[in-house]
Parts: C-alpha cells; structure tokens; sequence
C-alpha cells in the first residue's frame, strides 16, 4: 500500500525528521488560506499515487495566496496517469542549494533492509542507479542491532558530507528513517530529495512510503491512510473479497487457482496472440460466492471480450470446483463467452459439468487458450 | 533415495487443531507420512487424528522424537511458530503460511540460519517425496516416483507441471515448493545442490517467477556446479512493473526481476526454458524418449 | 543501582504489567489518607533498599486507616539492616492464591538475557535455586527477536500453568518484563511474587529492579530516581568523585589503583592479620584533588586505625603520584598514620619524596600490608 | 612468537584525536608498535604524531591495510566503534574504553562472534608482546620478552605480577588483558587456547577475580586441554557479596563468583595458585630455577 507524500511526511515528521510545515487542501479556497497563514511563496503538489506527476504540470509554485488558489484551482481538476487529483499539498517553497537522496528499501539478495544515499537527489533514483551507480552508496542492515551510526555515517562521509553539524544532521536523519521504516513496515520510505536548504539545515522536500500489505494488521493506524479515493473500484472489490487482482490492456479475462498459474495463464494467452485483461487468483478452494465475485470484478472491465478459467483441482476436487463456477454462472449470468479448462483430480466429471451448463471446455491450456483468443477476436 | 523429506520424516504439526491444520493433517497421514505429534498451545494432552498434542514443540521433541515441523498457524503467529521450531531441535520446518510480515522474515532468516535449521516457505505448498511423505498440502495424486526433482516458488503452476510428467509416466523424486515470498528459507541454490547430490534425482526443473534475481543467481550456480540436465519455466512475460502479481514476491521493480532476464540467464547456462508450462515434461519426453 | 519496590512497580505498570493501586506515604496521616481512599484492608510495606524487611517486621497489614496510620508509625520509626526507614507503600491488600516468580537478569556465561520463573514464588529465590533448582524454568533470549511469546509459553507451561488466559496474561506479563529490562537497562528485573490472586487475575505484588550503572547515563529519568537518603554519605561522596568506594568492618583503609589490585592489596591485609575497611579504586592517573577526595572518604569511617596507599606507577610516573599524595595530605592533615608503596616507573624516586614527607614506606605489597597491620594494632 | 600482536600488527586507532586516544597513540608509537591509521569523524585528511586520520575505519582499513583496531572512544559511542571495527575488516578489536553498557554488549559480542572477529575488552588494558607491540595501555617499561603468557582480568594487578616477573628476570610472550566487564570479548578460554598452541608460550599466567563463572569453566579447559604448566592469581577472597568491586563484572551475587569457588577449582586441575601477587613470580621462579 502506497502512502502520499504528505502522509509520509507527518509519518517521518513523528520520527524526528524535519519536513516542510506545509497542510492539505482540498479545495483552492483551502490552498488560499494555507499559503497566507503560511506566508511567503508557496509549492503547490498534487497528491497523487503515481510518479513523474511535476512532468505532469502537478507541481506548482506560487508567490502569493492568491496564485495559490489559482495553481490549486488548476491542479484540482487535472487526471494524471488516470487518476484524478483530489488534494494538494501546500508546502513553503523551500530555498534550495543542493538535493540529497536517502531511502530504505527492502533488499530481498541480501535479505536485509538496505539504505542508499546519493548526492544526486532530485532525480529518480532508479535513472541515477541504471546510469551512474558509483553516485549510489548502500549499506545494509544487519537485524541485530538495527542501523548503526558508524553506518549513518558511512553513508553521509560516502556521498561526500564534510560539514560536522550537516553530518550530525544526516546521521539523525538516517537513523530516523530506519526507524520509521521498521516501525511502520515499510518496503520502501525514501526522502528524495532530502535538501540543504538556505540556512544549512536539511530538510525532506519529498517523500514516498510503501508498506508491505501482509503487515497491516498490526498497524490499523496505517491501514487506516487508505485512499480509497484513489483505488480503482475492480481492486477494491477485489481487496475486500480477498482475491489478486491486477488490472491489464488486453480482451481476455482471467480467473486462475494460484499465482504462478495465473501469470502463466496470461503469458499462454499472449503467445497464442491474444492479451490478457488482467491478473486475478481467486486462491485455495472455489466456493461459489468468491467465484461470483471474481466473475463480476473481471467484466466490470468494459475491454473483456472473453474469459478464460483455469483450475488447477488439487486438494479441492475438479468436479466441486466446476459446481461452484456453474452455480457463480446463475448468479452473475455474463454476456461474454467463457472458456473452462479445469484440470487434476476428477477432471473428467468436471468438464461434464461444465459442458452440460453450456460453457466451453478446454483439456490443456494451450487449447484453452487459442479457444479464447478465437472468441475474443470475434 | 529423496531430499529433504521421506520415509525417515517425522513431522510435528504446529497448529494442528486448527481448521487448515487439521484438514492437511488428515490428508498427510492419509499419504503415509509418519505424523508423531501436534503443537496448539492450550490443547496439549489431547489426541486429534490419532496424534497426540502438545503445548510446546520442544515438548512434542522431547516427547515424539519428531524431526520435521510443518506450520499451518496463521500469519500474525506464524513468525514466532517458525523461531519455535527452529529452537526446539527440528532439522526442517516447513511453514506453508501465507501472508507474514517481511521485516519479520529478515529476523526469522537469520535466526533459522545461525541454527542451522533448513526451513523451506513461507507461502509455499511444502514438499512431497512420492510414495514416501507429503509434508505440506501438495496433492499425492499428481505425483509418482521417479527420476526428476522439481523445485518451484509457485504451487497449482507446480502441480500442472508435475501433473504433466506424471501422465507422461515420468516420476519425481522429490517436489519442492519454496514459496512466494520475497524473503524465503531455502531458495532455488539451496535445493539444486541438494537434488545435484542426490543419486535418485537425473533430472532437475526449476519453476520461477518474476521478481527478486533468485533465477539469476540459480543460472550460475547451474553454470558451476550442476551437471544434471534442467528444465525452467518462468512465469510473468506479460507482467506489468510494479504491480505485485499475487505472491508477496512476485513484482517487478526497479528494471529488476522480469521473466526476460530470467529466462535469458537461464538459457545462457543450458537450461532449456519452456514457452509454456505443458512444454516442460514435452521437453523432458522427448530428450529421455 | 537499585530501585524501591514503589519504583520499579511503576516502571512496571508503565510497561503493561498489572500492579496494586497503592501509594507511597513519608508519613503516618499520609498513610492513613491512603488506605482511606483505597478502602478495605491495606498491606504497610517498608521501603528500603535491603533485603529481608519482611523478616524484620517491614511489612505490616492493615485493616483500617487508622491501623494503616499505626503500622505506617512503627514502620517509619524502624532501622532496617542499618537502613531508616522514609517512605512505606501502601498497596491494597490481596486476596493471595498463588505466588509465582518471574525475573529477568544478565546471564553472564550465556552472555544473554535469561528469564526465569517457577511456581515456588513468594520466597527468596535463590534459596530456591540452590535446594530445588528443578523448580526454576529458564529461557535465554536471543537479541535479535528478543523475549518470543514461544518462550514466554515455555515457561507457563513449564511451571504448570495450564488455563487459557491465565497463560495468556502471563505471556503478556512475561514480554512486558523484558521490555522494562531492556528499556531501562536493568542487570535484573523480577516480580516476586507474581501472584494469583482472588479474581483469577496476575498481579505483581512485589518488584525489585538493579539498574546497570553504566547505562544511566541514557536514561536521566530513571538516574533521578537514586535515593540519596539511601546511599550512605561516603558513597555519595565517592561516586561524585568518581571513586570506587565499597565500605567494609575493618581498620584498615586502603587507597589503590585499580579495582583488581585493589581487591589483592585487601586480600593481602587479611592474609597478614588485618581486616580491610574498605575497598577503593582511584582509577587512573592520581591527581592531587582526587587523592584528597579519597582520604577524606577513607578518613570519614571512624574505625580506620591506618591508612595502605598502593599505587602501581606504570604510564603515570611514580614520582608524580607520590607528589599527588604529599599534596593532598597538606591538605586533608590526616591524624592516623599512613603506609605507601609505590612501584613500578619512577618507584625510587617516588620513595624518596613520601619519606621526605615522613610517610612510612614500603617496597612490597607484603611489606607495606605488615605495616599497615601493625600501626592499626597500636 | 607471541599472539594476537606482534611484528604483523597494523593498528588503527580509534578515537586517536581524543585526550586519551592521543596519549596513548604516542606511547604505542613510542614502544615500536605499527600504528598506521587514526579514526576521528569528521578530521578525516588531517595527521596527527604522523599518522594519517580519516572518517570512517572501513577508509581507514582500505588505505592502510590495517588489521587490528583499538578503541579509545568514550562509553557512549565505543559500542558502535566495536560494531565498526568489525564490520570494517579487521580481525582483532581491542576495547579500552570503560563503561559500556552490558546490554550493548550482549548485541555487540553475537555481532563480533558472527563475522569470526576478535574482540578483547572492553574495559582492559589491552595487550602487550614484549619487544614487538604494544596495543593499548599495559606500560612497556613492565615487560620484557620471554616464555610467560599472561591473561588476565585486571589492569595494575596485572602489571604487578608481570613488574615482578621482569624484575626476577622471567620474560613474557604476551599479556593479554580480557578486562573486568561481566561479559567481555575473548575469556580465558580463548586466550589459553592460543597460549597452549604457541611455541614460544612456556608457562602460563592466569590473573582472575570474583563474579561470573570463566576461571571454573577455564579450569575445566586446562584440565581437558592445556598440557603446560599454569600459576594464577584470583583477587578478591575478603570482597562481600552483593557488592561491585570497581570493575563492573567484580561482584558475587546469587552464591557465584566467589574468590573459593574459582581457587578451588584451578587447584583441583593442578594450577598453582598464590597467595598474593608476588608470591606468583616466586613460585615460578623457584620451578624454573
């Protein structure tokens, strides 16, 4: 789960790092009254969970509370990648001398939590990374004993810090962010860019927070950031009926038993010329309301043209499954065709099932496959 | 001969009581596998499944001699189960929990390591030795024994393709299923060498997925220590980046972890990589045939 | 540094663990006022920083707050192990089903923390532990996942609790524990006992927590706490002072350093004849203030007869020390005879300038502690 | 021979700018020991007695080709100086700095142990092989070369017991002070290990004190494993219970750790031990005379 900006900055702001003392606004009203309060020129941001929005025209400065008003009345109403802007964050503008990059990411090959910092801050970080990973310094953390300052420290002294009171500075802010990190569990809080602003100090201008999903129970607080307003209604559906389910471009709707079958359902699809429309694993089992549900999540995709079931009968028996999909039929009644391939145990009863509700059955994938690109291409 | 599991296993099922704990449980025995003990705090001194059930699992060690624990507790107890185990003298643990925090595998990682425990998921199917045990939830039907070991980060992709071997005649030797989780216990290197070594094994499939560079570092291990012939699919070509396809591990991100690279690492060492999951056991008919 | 039993209940309760709602009274109307506004009986409880106060009558029952007002009087008049007594606690009475023990100290050969309980509380447990260990259940806890509700299991079932909650709250009670260990860098932190009481529930009817000294210096709020009425005057004096001062019965007082060689030169006294009358480590260098503080500490105990002064001179010159010591006793005037031996770099000269001063020296710690023994015995 | 130090040593100093670090780093140069790098944040670029400083030990290593570390910062940050140290490359660290946490020494002994590096101290003063190096603060001018290994818990005792050797004319191969913290780096055990394996190492030394158990377990190590003759010294026979000696792990608590129990138990595997300190060189003296 993705946290805006202004969420991850009160969330590093309680950990002790400085940030902007900019609010919220969700009307140019709002923006107005923030930007006289906070006085001086103004950086207006949509808040937005998608990146590349200052390309997009959804940062803005503004001199006085009235331009304010006028930048926040623009960002407001613009779409960026899709997604309308519903808020934007009205910061001081900050008077800027150089931009740092600091973040913790989870580092799976090591199977530690890494921290990078650079001197090249401002700029995406994965382009630094591709380009000039020398620019890049990273230390990774050993569990025991957390991030340590002699580390903080490699870390300021690497990305060429000499100033005592900036390292210092640095060093707290490192630690900081580890700590924000672990204490929310994160699988990223990056600060990009962490300035040096005119007085020396350094502060957070940006920052980006994604926490791992499977750890939000224990953060209700956290879970509760949500914006729903920026889910697509198929993921929300999805999230709350506990099924995987990633939007894609293509006509074919998928509904798998597993993840690995699922990707590779989509990958058959595609290598006999069709394209998937989505990602969805519908899990352990089959019972019929889950199915139903994720019957309805897959045409709400106005793009499917056809569907594609793929079961794997394992513990769950092929023929229990084909029940659960045939009764889900009655219930949702869809408009396109579906194709079944359902195969392992009792595999036999379960496409006899199938064929007698009507539904187009397949024995292997491949075949399942070319019967459903065949029919979405109709 | 097998890896991991067989017929000296004996098993320890941690959240044996529970509804997911106890289905499987009947199941595995069911199969043959030699389960000694249950661990749910609380219900030590019952039976269930003719098993007995202990408060702790070092009681259940202690007690049972059981050598192998399997965890079917859920995620928010699941971490503590494993360290549990590792702590309590068994030698594998296989945690077929989905869903644990990550920050809590990192310590759970490093905790299991510096015991030399062997432990093999989170979010996995756990393993089956056809004919000999089933530690986990992989359907005994799909499997027989023979010649190839199969190791997977994914499950029903796992039992299509063993499924697949299995109508063609070709048996297994020992199916490892190591999960989807971007932290895991063993990975693809820590069971090569096994199958590598092991004498029943001649045949080796690996089934990956986008994200982490598991596959990647698997291709050079093949490329330096594994004479064996190997089979790969890769799930995820048409993945898009950023998106977490399910499995807590299976993202692309930051240009890393695409199928391409996998597949491209893997067929650079000699892996023959299959185009979709039936290919495999095709491939494998047609080079033993 | 120790805490009072009402101290280290409060850190307790601070960290989740449930405690008796008493309160601490200096006086015998503050008692009172107390066990009025907790009603029904109450338990007087001597806060001193001694053990066995129990024995010694330090611990009264109450079955009104006029009672409370009378024991809090006996109490608040008694002397305990040399110790006054200025404060008492005054807890509720408990309906007491059963005592348990639970405690968490450094174990040093495991290099870990260990937690220990057993379901024989309520007494001293190392009595326990010397005559029926197999009654103490311990775990060691790995720093890098701290206290593990496995392990807090182990040691509930361990001592035979079997109810669900009872073992519920005990494993809650257990990691709390830890947690004030850990947070307060305590060297032992136990609950005895940890009792059952009527309603079922766990409650820590008595706390005592050993800070680590070292560590202070992090945690200004639990340093604050030290009772300067408890710590004897020379104690205090040492410890401002930077000294290392443990006061012994005997007549000799010594003045060394190096806490090893200063418990050698002790044993040596004894060895001779002599009985020590304190233990003092002036730590490195030996600069005349330090060594003045040191006499004056020394010379504060009525029963020194003698004073042995052992200095190994090694990166500090021998001859500058005995020029520290000329000079303090300018200043301090002692009126009992002192001995000095110093060896090592310069030990000739040094020699030269303490006999110019009219000291008795000695070239040999055997030598000297003979002296000592002998002018004590005057 | 010696061990742990000697004419391979290349010392980085940690803390050489400080009042303490300084001093001693002079003194160290001064006995001939190769100290080749200072550490002091921030005056990384500078010289100081003609050793070049810089900002970090993994810097200072790399430049330098140090191999052993010393630690002269003040209590609060020498835990992470050791974590440094050992993170850094280096393969002996050697904590002067009194004071440190116990519970910070619990994370750093599992740190140091894990990465396989040596950790002397803290709280000691170092170590000493006659004519070679001198790393720490165990005065030169005490020692001289020869046939004696010595370890020991104490400081000045320490240099007590070696003064009297040296003035009888009975050299030492190295001292090696552990220190007097309640758990410190390399125990007796360690360090009598390496005594037992050195050619030049004749006769051995043991200085210990009250609290903990390391003279009861290193009496079990001589009796299994030490074939050379050991004397020893244990301070703090008239010390009562309950109460620090100075030293921090200098305490008798919970029955353990008194001065009788450790004197019975190294004499009950044939150590000598004496009476009082000089009496250690005379009991040699008269067995080698």
């Amino acid at each position: 789960m993705k946290l805006h900006e202004y969420q991850s900055k009160r969330l590093f702001a309680q950990h002790g790092i400085p940030v902007p003392q900019g609010e919220v606004a969700e009307t140019p009203e709002q923006a107005r009254e923030i930007a006289a309060r906070l006085g001086g020129p103004v950086v207006v941001k949509a808040q937005v969970l998608v990146g590349g929005r200052g390309k997009a025209g959804g940062v803005k400065l503004a001199r006085t509370p009235d331009e304010a008003e006028a930048r926040a009345k623009e960002i407001l109403g613009m779409t960026i990648k899709g997604l309308p802007v519903k808020k934007v964050l009205v910061d001081p503008a900050a008077d800027i001398r150089e931009e740092l990059y600091l973040g913790a990411v989870l580092d799976r090959a090591a199977r530690r939590v890494a921290v990078m910092a650079s001197a090249a801050g401002g700029v995406d970080i994965e382009e630094v990374a591709a380009t000039t990973p020398e620019k890049i310094v990273t230390v990774r953390v050993d569990p025991l004993v957390g991030l340590a300052d002699y580390q903080a420290r490699e870390l300021a002294y690497g990305i060429g810090l000499h100033d005592k009171g900036r390292v210092r500075s640095f060093v707290h802010i490192a630690r900081a962010l580890y700590e924000a990190f672990v204490a929310s569990d994160a699988s990223l809080a990056e600060i990009n860019p962490l300035a040096v602003v005119g007085d020396g100090q350094l502060v957070a201008l940006d920052g980006k927070i994604v926490l791992d999903d499977n750890a939000l129970f224990r953060h209700p607080e956290l879970a509760d950031m949500r914006d729903e307003a920026e889910e697509a209604e198929a993921e929300r559906q999805a999230r709350v009926n506990g099924l995987s389910y990633v939007e894609l471009n293509g006509t074919i709707g998928c509904m798998v038993n597993g993840a690995g079958l699922a990707m590779a359902t989509m990958d058959v699809i595609k290598l006999f010329g069709g394209e998937p429309a989505n990602f969805l694993d519908i899990g352990g089992g089959a019972r019929a309301e889950k199915v139903a549900a994720a019957m309805r999540i897959i045409l709400s995709d106005p793009h499917v043209k056809a569907v594609l079931i793929n079961i794997f009968g394992g513990i769950t028996r092929g023929d229990e499954v084909a029940r659960g999909i045939v009764q889900a039929l009655e219930e949702v009644r869809p408009s396109v065709p579906f194709v079944a391939r359902i195969v392992g145990t009792n595999a036999e009863q379960a496409r006899e099932i199938l064929q007698a509700a009507d539904m187009v059955t397949a024995s292997t994938l491949a075949e399942a496959a070319q019967k459903a690109v065949e029919l979405a291409n109709r | 001969m097998s890896i991991l599991v067989g017929n000296d296993t004996r098993l320890v099922v941690q959240g044996m009581t529970g509804r997911e704990g106890g289905f499987h449980t009947q199941q595995m025995l069911a199969y043959g596998t030699q389960v000694v003990a249950g661990v749910t705090p609380g219900r030590g001194g019952e039976v269930a499944f003719g098993v007995p059930v202990f408060n702790t699992v070092r009681e259940a060690v202690r007690e049972t001699g059981a050598n192998t624990s399997v965890i079917f507790v859920p995620a928010a107890f699941a971490a503590d189960a494993i360290l549990e185990a590792a702590d309590a003298g068994v030698r594998l643990v296989v945690a077929i929990t989905e869903g644990i925090p990550v920050l809590d595998m990192v310590r759970v990682k490093k905790f299991v390591d510096e015991r030399g425990v062997l432990l093999v998921g989170p979010n996995c199917p756990g393993l089956l030795t056809p004919g000999e045990a089933k530690v986990g939830i992989i359907p005994g039907t799909i499997a027989t024994s023979g010649p190839v070991g199969m190791v997977s980060r994914s499950g029903t992709l796992t039992y299509e393709v063993a499924y697949e071997l299995t109508r063609r005649g070709i048996g297994q030797s020992t199916i490892v299923g190591i999960g989807g989780d971007p932290i895991p216990g063993m990975n693809f290197i820590d069971v090569l060498r096994r199958f590598q070594e092991d004498p029943q094994t001649e045949i080796i499939v690996l089934i990956g997925e986008i994200g982490g560079t598991d596959e990647e570092q698997a291709a050079e291990f093949i490329r330096d220590h594994v004479t064996k012939p190997v089979y790969a699919f890769i799930a995820g070509r048409t993945a898009p980046p950023g998106k977490r396809m399910g499995h807590a591990g299976a993202i692309i991100s930051g240009g890393e972890g695409t199928a391409e690279n996998k597949i491209r690492a893997l067929e650079a060492v000699g892996v023959k990589v299959a185009s979709h999951p039936a290919e495999v056991a095709e491939l494998i008919e047609r080079d033993i045939g």
